[in-house]
Order: C-alpha cells, then structure tokens, then sequence
C-alpha cells in the first residue's frame, strides 16, 4: 500500500498539528504533547471527559473532540496506547475543578497506561475515574464482557458522555450514565483486506482471495470465523444476528444503527448494508432513531465494516439528541 | 571482562541494547503481525532511543538513577502494552538499589532482574504460561539466580541468561495467548512466538555483548 | 478487490434505496427512478437545483441533497451518467413553479444527457438553464476551461446553489452566481492505486508500485504526469502550485480548502496534507476561511486525494457560511 | 438469404445484436478501461437488454417503431454517451423509413444507415479521425452505400459493412482521441483501439449474422 506520508517517525505529530491546523475554529494542540483538546479547555462549572487511544484509527479519537463530546483527548503512537505521561498531561489541561472520566477502549495497553495516569492525577490531586468501552461482542463471551475491546460505539458513547457532561451531571451520576451507554452497545465487524503500518509498510495479516473474517480486531488481531466472501446482505444478517442475541435486543426497542468503513470500503457498499440493516431490523420491530453512516473508527486503509447497535431509553435517547459540534460527529 | 559492573558499563550496556532493538525492529513487528497488530517492534524502538537520549540529556550520576531514566524515559514516551511493561522493567531494576552504589556485582544483577520480573507480573497480571515477555524473562531470572550462587562471571552468567531468555521464547511457540493483543487470537496463536518475549531476549543479548 | 455487494447488476438501485431508508429524515426515492429528493419536494416559491450524475462516486452526489443544497440528484449506472428520461423526470419532481437549474460536472455523457432532458422538459413547459462544473486544472487548458472535467468542487458549488436558491434568488441571478462560484473553483488530484468497476472487478487502470499520477480522472482516466511517489508535503506543494497560478489566487485571497479522498486514503494521510496546506497557503498570505476533509467525491477504492481551493467574495462567503443540512454537508 | 427484411427479421436482428453484446461485455469494458473509464461494455449491455425487452412488451406493428422503440429504451435506460449515441442510431434508422413501410431492400438500408450516421454526428460533434465509433460506422455506411448500387444481396453487403466497420475500429488504434473520456488521455490514446467502434462492429456482425 502506498501512502502519502513524510517522516514515517513523525506521523503523528504531523497528523495532530494538520489536525489542529484544519479545525482551529474548534479544538487545539496541547502544545508538546500528541494531545487535541477544545479550545476553551479548561471546561469549569462541570465534569471533563477525556479519551483516547493508539493513533491509525482516525478519525477516532480526536474528530470527537468538541463540544458536546470529549474535552480531550490523548493520542499514541499508531496501534499503541498513549503514554500515562500524555494521559496525565491531559488530565490536567482540561480539569476544572469538578473532576475528569476517562473514557476509552479496552485494550491492555491502554488498561495500563489510563490506570496509571489516572493514579498519578489522583495523587496530584484531581478527582479522577474511568469507563473502558467494550462493545465488540467477538472478543469474548458475554459472561466476560470485561475482556472484550471497544471499537466502533466510541463516537457513540462520546456523544452520550459529552452531552451529560455539558447538561451538568455529577461526578458519579455522569459516570453511571457513560457506563450504561457502554452496556447498551454491542458491535461486530467483518474484515476483508489487510492494513498496513505506514512506519513499516508491512501488512499486519493477510487474508486469501475471496475470504472474509468476522470479529477481526481494529489492529488485524485475528476474528472469530473465516469464511468463504458473502454478500452484503449476508453479511449483515449474520453481523445483526449476532448483536442481537447477544444484548439482547428486543421487538420494541429502539436504536441508534452505526455503519463504520474501517477504510477502503466505500459508500456504495455501506448503503447496501444500511439497506438491507433497515429491513431486517424492521421485521424485528426494533425502531431505528438515527442511523449512521461513514468513517468512524478505521484500521488504515483496511476494507470491511462493522456494525454498532446502540439501544436507546428516554434518558440515552435525551442526550443522544442534543446537539454537538464536533470535527467527526455533529447533531 | 570485568567483575563488577559501574556506571559507565551501564551507559554502554543501553546503548546496545539500543542498538540491537532498533536492528530488529522490523522482525519484531513481524513477529506482532502474526498474531498481534504488528506494532510491537517500532514502538519499543521509539522507547529505547527515547530512554537514550534522555540518558545523554540528564546524564545520571548512579546506575539507579541511570535505569530509573531510562525506564521512566520508556513509560512516558511510548505508551501501548511495551512501554510500562518494558518501561519498568528497568526503573525496577534501578529501584532495586541504592543511589549510592557505584557499582553492581552478579548477586546484585541477579536481584535487580528478580525485581523487576516480580513488578511486571503484579502490573500486568501476566504468568508464565500466557505468552508475554514472562516466558522468556522469568526462566532468564531463573537462570542468572542460579549463576549468581556459583563462581561464573558477569559476561558469563549474562551469556547463560540470554539462551535462557531465547529458550522461553522460544517456547512461547506452543502457547495459547491470554494476554494483549494476540489474546484476541485464541488457538490460533499457537505456532508463533511471542514479540516481546523475543524483545527480552534481544535486550539481555545486547547486554551480555556489552558487558 | 473484493466487495460488499449483491446482484451486480442491481448496485445503484439498493444503493438509492440504502441511502434513503438511513436518510429518511432529510431525504427520499422518486419512486420509480434513480432519483434522490429532498423530502419536501416540489419545492414552492423558489428555484429548484437538480444535479446527478454517474454512480461510483458516492458521497457524490446523493449526499448533497437535502436543505440548503440540491433538492435532486439523478443518478446514472456506476461511471455512466443518467439517461434524459431519468434527468427529466427529477426536473418534473422538483419544479415547483419557479424554475430548475440543472449543476453537474462536464463530462461528454452528462452534457450530452442534461441537454436533452434540458429540451425535453422545456418542450413540457418547464423553465430549465443549466450551470457545468467544471474545476479540474488539469483537465484541459485554461483558455479552454469549458472542456475541463467537473470533480470535487461539486459540494461547494451545491452549497453555494442550495444557499443562493433557498435565499429566494431569481433564476437568472441564481445562475449568475452559481456560474460564479464554479469561475472560482479550481482542483487538482493524485492517484495512488486503481480502482475497480464493481460490476466486473476489473481494475480502470494499473499504476506501479512507487508511482503516483497527477491529474487522474475520477474514473481512472490518464492524468497528465505519473511520477515516483513524493512524500505528503511534496504532493500537497505540486498541486498547490498548479491550481494557485491556474486562477490565479492572490496574496489576500480568501478561500475554503477542501481536501478530498478518493477512497482508501486515510484521515491519517488527509491530516499530514492539511497541515502542508495551511503552511503553505499561509506562506503565500491566502487565508482559508474553512478547510473541509474527507471522502467527498470518489472514484471506488482508488487511493489518492484532491485538493480544490474556491475563492471567496462578499457574496459568495455569506452563502457559503448560511446553514446546510445535507447527509454529506452541514454547516 | 433474403431480398428484403421484415419485421420479423428486425426482431430476430435485435436479438442477435443482443446476444452479441451481452458476449462481449467484457471484452468492450476493457477496451474502455485502458483509455476510458471501464464501463462501455456493461453499459452497452444493460441497454441492449433493455431494448429488448421492451420489444417483447410493446410488440411494435411496424420496422420503424421496432427500430424506435428500441432505440429510445436504449436512450431512456443507460445514460452516459452510450445511450444516447447508440440509442440514435437504431431510433434514427426506425425515423428515417416510414411506418407503413412492411419491409426495406439493400437501398433502403443502406439510407437508414447514413441517415443515423449524420444523426449522431450532428448530437456529438464526432467527425471521422476523432477515434470514436464514428470512425466504425462512417467507413460501414460509405461500405453499404456502394453495395446497395450493386447487385449484391443483403447477407452479402452485411458482411462486407461489418467487415468495413472492423476496418475502421481497427483504425482507431492510430488516432489521438478528441472525444469523450480518453480523450484526456490525449497522446496516450495512442496504441488502443476505440471500445464504442468496436461496439458498431459488433452490431453489424450480429446483424448480418441474423439476416
Ligand atoms: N499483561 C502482560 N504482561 C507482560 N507482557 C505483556 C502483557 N501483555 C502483552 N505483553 C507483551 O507485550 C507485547 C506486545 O507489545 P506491544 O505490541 O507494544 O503492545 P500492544 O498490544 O499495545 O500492541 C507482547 O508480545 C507481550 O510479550
Ligand atoms: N462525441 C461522441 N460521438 C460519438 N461517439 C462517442 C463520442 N464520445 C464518445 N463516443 C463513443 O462512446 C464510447 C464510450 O462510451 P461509454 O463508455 O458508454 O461512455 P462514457 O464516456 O460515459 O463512459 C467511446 O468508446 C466512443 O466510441
Ligand atoms: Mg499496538
Ligand atoms: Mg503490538
Ligand atoms: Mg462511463
Ligand atoms: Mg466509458
């Protein structure tokens, strides 16, 4: 894979300052660190939301930076958590005086480097807690969701966190209702290319001619089936079957639908799976609020999609129709 | 070849280390890719020349205060699983001593590297078995402790620990994951070593050459 | 390549279908046709915009429906345009009285195409004139503008038509400045990889490992320079170049930067170019008033990107800062 | 063999053309994809299905509604310059005769022919030497002109018009293309052949192959 690049130890440096430099009517850099913040950080009168993650995800994390969604958020290399040192660092640019929540992915490196960070903050005095997003249903059973990594309900459960955060929650009520968003979202994705590590050039796996594999991780780390290429609408019943059962979603609910490219598959194909998402849901009778469609959450250049379904209640659904203004999300 | 081992030993002892990493950067990410996300060798080659040049900046004035800088050096700057992991452990062995030893002998080596293995394991929660870095750095422990109770010198005992360290890794072949990333891969992750049990095996590698 | 798809031959209409049932709130099918609509449709008191083209371009043009934009797309088989009937009859659906203006990129087959619905649906007693875009640099010489090819300028010329329509406009001065707004657009792209029709799989184009080509067509049309691939800041300077001395745009100058990619190049990679671009414009004291990114006209999975600059006056800013609400373009 | 057609051989005649082109579907994009956009054989595909299954549902009276009816099915279904290129051609020559006529000779033909030529002309400004299918159709109709002056039946002057047509696509291959998407390809049209004159060749093929 080709790709346009400078210094390949310098992406993403470079990447946060074009970041800053292309949306500086709403967030910034914080300055020597690999940190994209809102502009008028420090947030006061109310909880600040920080996330982040591993970089070559974009535009997960720092398009959903903004108001009405994080306050920052703290960026590593590519495929690598951020430091505790980055996190830390975070955590002080946007604290206000009413604490922070950490709102992350579930991966081990970043397990270990929010924790740390977070201890660190405590001893300088910040009040500080964390919500790990853990909505791939193919990285474990559900009897041990806590294992299982976050990928594409992030911007969802951002939007959900940032919007009770700017309503004024509390430390603990906020942090209840970002946890609830995360066991309300279940994702699953279906890989069909590989991706590369533009500092390398090397594939991170490989996949045969007309195969597929579902459960795929955001890095490559290997899924939960290899099958034999199906089409979209396939596809998409055996992604929603699983989803499905696993919450489980019910004839009555209502929905937030996320159709993510994890990069070079096209729109064309993604409306083919809304379609196709939209009838097959209805003969469920489970009732979609929004539907989403687009680049979410990406592994480089990698083709497939994944699919979020995120169910709604009266509270969930308030602050999912409040507006935010974010580079990547916007209601 | 030398008894013990001061403080300009360990300054060379880095940069070996540094060395070997950034040699092997491209296999170590080759062996992430096979069952992890193929990160793992420019991440602790970022770490490792982050910890060197923070070492020529701050230029520690003891071996304790020289491991804890490289160390923090490698926690603060490349984040992912690597860079606490890695990371501490060589601030543990730094912590392990004194500020006012000026030099370690083959006992003292042999109980830094123990330090270390103990507070990697209680901070990632990994055990032999799960194919991390453990599988190679604790049968390397293992080893040195057994050098350290005989007469063998330092360059010695660092030679026997190294093939100690290749032997785990090498054994990590037959291991399921259940740890990091490569966890995700279940069964499949039978048959590959494990990159950052490779990594220590490179480390302590360079540290015998530079000894 | 592989792909998520059905019956081959079915894309573009599940496609529309897709689209409408994620969009239902903004936009619908004409039944019948490959045809997108505002819902609201006919449009009373004002000039409609109808704009279409071939499929294969997706978020082009069916996401650039919706308020403050175009109230059509008709849409042509994948790399086709749409046949007069089907322009016609998304002439028919929106004309609510005042007239309809028809905006598409100049290609052979479109003009050939919006001509004769233009006639056809003057014949039936609609007011119809039509505005090409037409932005691509290189595309043709500048003293024959009126051969160059229409690419990425498209939603910012919508925006503007939709803006100017939706503030009450006449027919005649509505042309007038969406002629403007295309007189000051100017684009210029890169490919890195080719892509592949999905209805056969076979790839437009080939293009060697370590090669880039300037001035590629949206449908893999030769361009007119393959080089060996330049780093991110290289490229972004080479396109610069050639668009800034195309107008030319002046020191002084205010322009939106859109930075646009074709497919399966990354956020990541945007970013970097983002970055070059805002030095580099800074440098030449152009200032950008807003800088837009991410897949807004694509050819497939190609990689590679494009950048266009449109230059603003008085007029020209205030439609483009009125507010949208398309599924492709918000302001 | 045959004197005259009739409606009956039109209906046989759009089959064939049909089946010609859904044949060569691929080989026609792929000429277009080396200096055009790819797409002229699946375009061209959908259109001739579409013709003729519009030919099946209206069941025209007379050849000039067959050849109208079948023209504008293609001019309505495929857009791009396909479709109203080569819906012209067969609507023009349904035009050109008129509805009571219940079956044409060789003059005839050979008039329909040049009417649609300069019919699609006049639409897309293509003179001969612009390497488009012009180059296939004019040298095919100056062919049939001279034949419908001779003695020779229509199979035979068919096969020369088709054999004419090839000559021309083949001519393509020489020319700079002005017109349409290669035409941004400029000097390095040069080497292939036109995909929409091979097109013209194939009808006429499918054509005499009918007659
Ligand atoms: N819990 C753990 N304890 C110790 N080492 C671990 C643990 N989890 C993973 N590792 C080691 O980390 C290596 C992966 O490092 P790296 O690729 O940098 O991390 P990431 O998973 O963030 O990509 C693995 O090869 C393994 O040796
Ligand atoms: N102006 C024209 N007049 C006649 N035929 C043309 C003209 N321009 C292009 N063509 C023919 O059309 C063919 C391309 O058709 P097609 O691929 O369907 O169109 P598109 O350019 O829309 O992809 C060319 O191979 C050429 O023979
Ligand atoms: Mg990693
Ligand atoms: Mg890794
Ligand atoms: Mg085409
Ligand atoms: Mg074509």
């Amino acid at each position: 894979m080709k790709k346009l690049i400078n210094n390949p130890k310098d992406i993403v440096n470079e990447l946060i300052d074009g970041y800053a430099a292309a949306h500086s009517d709403i967030v910034k850099r914080v300055e020597g660190y690999t940190i994209t913040a809102r502009k008028d950080i420090p947030v006061k009168d109310r909880v600040a939301i920080v996330t982040g993650g591993g970089s070559g995800h974009e535009p997960l994390f720092e398009e959903y930076v903004g108001k009405g969604m994080a306050d920052a958020a703290a960026h590593g290399q590519i495929f690598a958590s951020p430091s505790s040192a980055i996190i830390l660092e975070a955590i002080k640019a946007v604290d206000g005086g009413k604490g922070v929540l950490l709102v992350y992915c579930n991966y081990a490196g970043d397990v270990l480097n929010f924790d740390m960070a977070q201890e660190m903050a405590i001893d300088e005095g910040h009040r500080v807690d964390q919500v790990r997003i853990n909505d791939d249903v193919s990285s474990g059973p559900k009897d041990r969701r806590e294992g299982r990594r976050g990928t594409t309900a992030a911007p969802i459960i951002l939007k959900i966190a940032g919007a009770a955060a700017e309503a004024g929650l509390d430390f603990d009520s906020l942090k209840k209702i970002i946890q609830k968003a995360v066991d309300n979202s279940r994702s699953l994705g279906v890989s069909l290319s590989a991706c590369t590590l533009p500092e390398t050039g090397l594939a991170t796996f490989s996949l045969e001619d007309g195969k597929m594999e579902f459960g795929m991780g955001l890095h490559g780390e290997a899924g939960i089936k290899k099958v034999d290429l199906l089409s979209a609408d396939d596809t998409t019943i055996t992604i929603l079957d699983l989803i499905i059962q696993d919450l489980p979603f019910n004839s009555g609910d209502e929905v937030v639908a996320l159709i993510n490219s994890y990069g070079s598959t096209t729109k064309m194909e993604m409306y083919l799976i809304a379609g196709k998402l939209h009838s097959y849901l209805r003969g469920k009778q489970i009732k979609i609020l929004s539907t989403e469609i687009g680049e979410f959450c990406t592994s480089q250049e990698m083709a497939g999609i994944s699919i979020t379904l995120f169910k709604l209640d009266a509270e969930l659904k308030k602050y999912y129709e409040m507006p935010c203004f974010a580079p990547g999300f916007r209601k | 070849m030398k008894g013990n081992l001061d403080i300009k030993d360990f300054k060379r002892i880095m940069q070996s280390i540094n060395n070997t990493i950034q040699d092997n950067r491209i296999v170590l990410c080759q062996l992430d890719s096979i069952i992890g996300d193929g990160d793992h060798g420019v991440t602790m080659a970022k770490g490792l020349e982050a910890a060197v040049e923070k070492l020529e900046i701050d230029n520690p004035a003891s071996i304790s205060g020289l491991l804890k800088t490289a160390g923090n050096a490698i926690t603060m700057t490349i984040g992912g699983v690597s860079g606490p992991i890695f990371g501490t452990f060589f601030s543990e062995m730094g912590k392990a001593i004194d500020a006012s030893k000026e030099s370690v002998d083959l006992k003292d080596l042999a109980a830094m590297f123990r330090v270390s293995l103990e507070k990697i394991m209680r901070l990632g929660g990994a055990k032999p078995g799960d194919k991390t870095m453990v599988d190679a750095l604790e049968p390397a422990v293992k080893d040195i402790e057994i050098s350290s109770t005989s007469t063998v010198d330092i360059k010695t005992a660092m030679e026997s620990m190294a093939k100690a360290a290749k032997k785990g890794a090498e054994s990590t072949k037959d291991m399921i994951s259940l740890k990091g990333k490569s966890s995700y891969s279940g069964e499949r992750s039978l048959g590959y070593e494990d990159a950052g049990a490779n990594t220590v095996y490179f480390i302590l590698s360079a540290f015998y050459e530079a000894v």
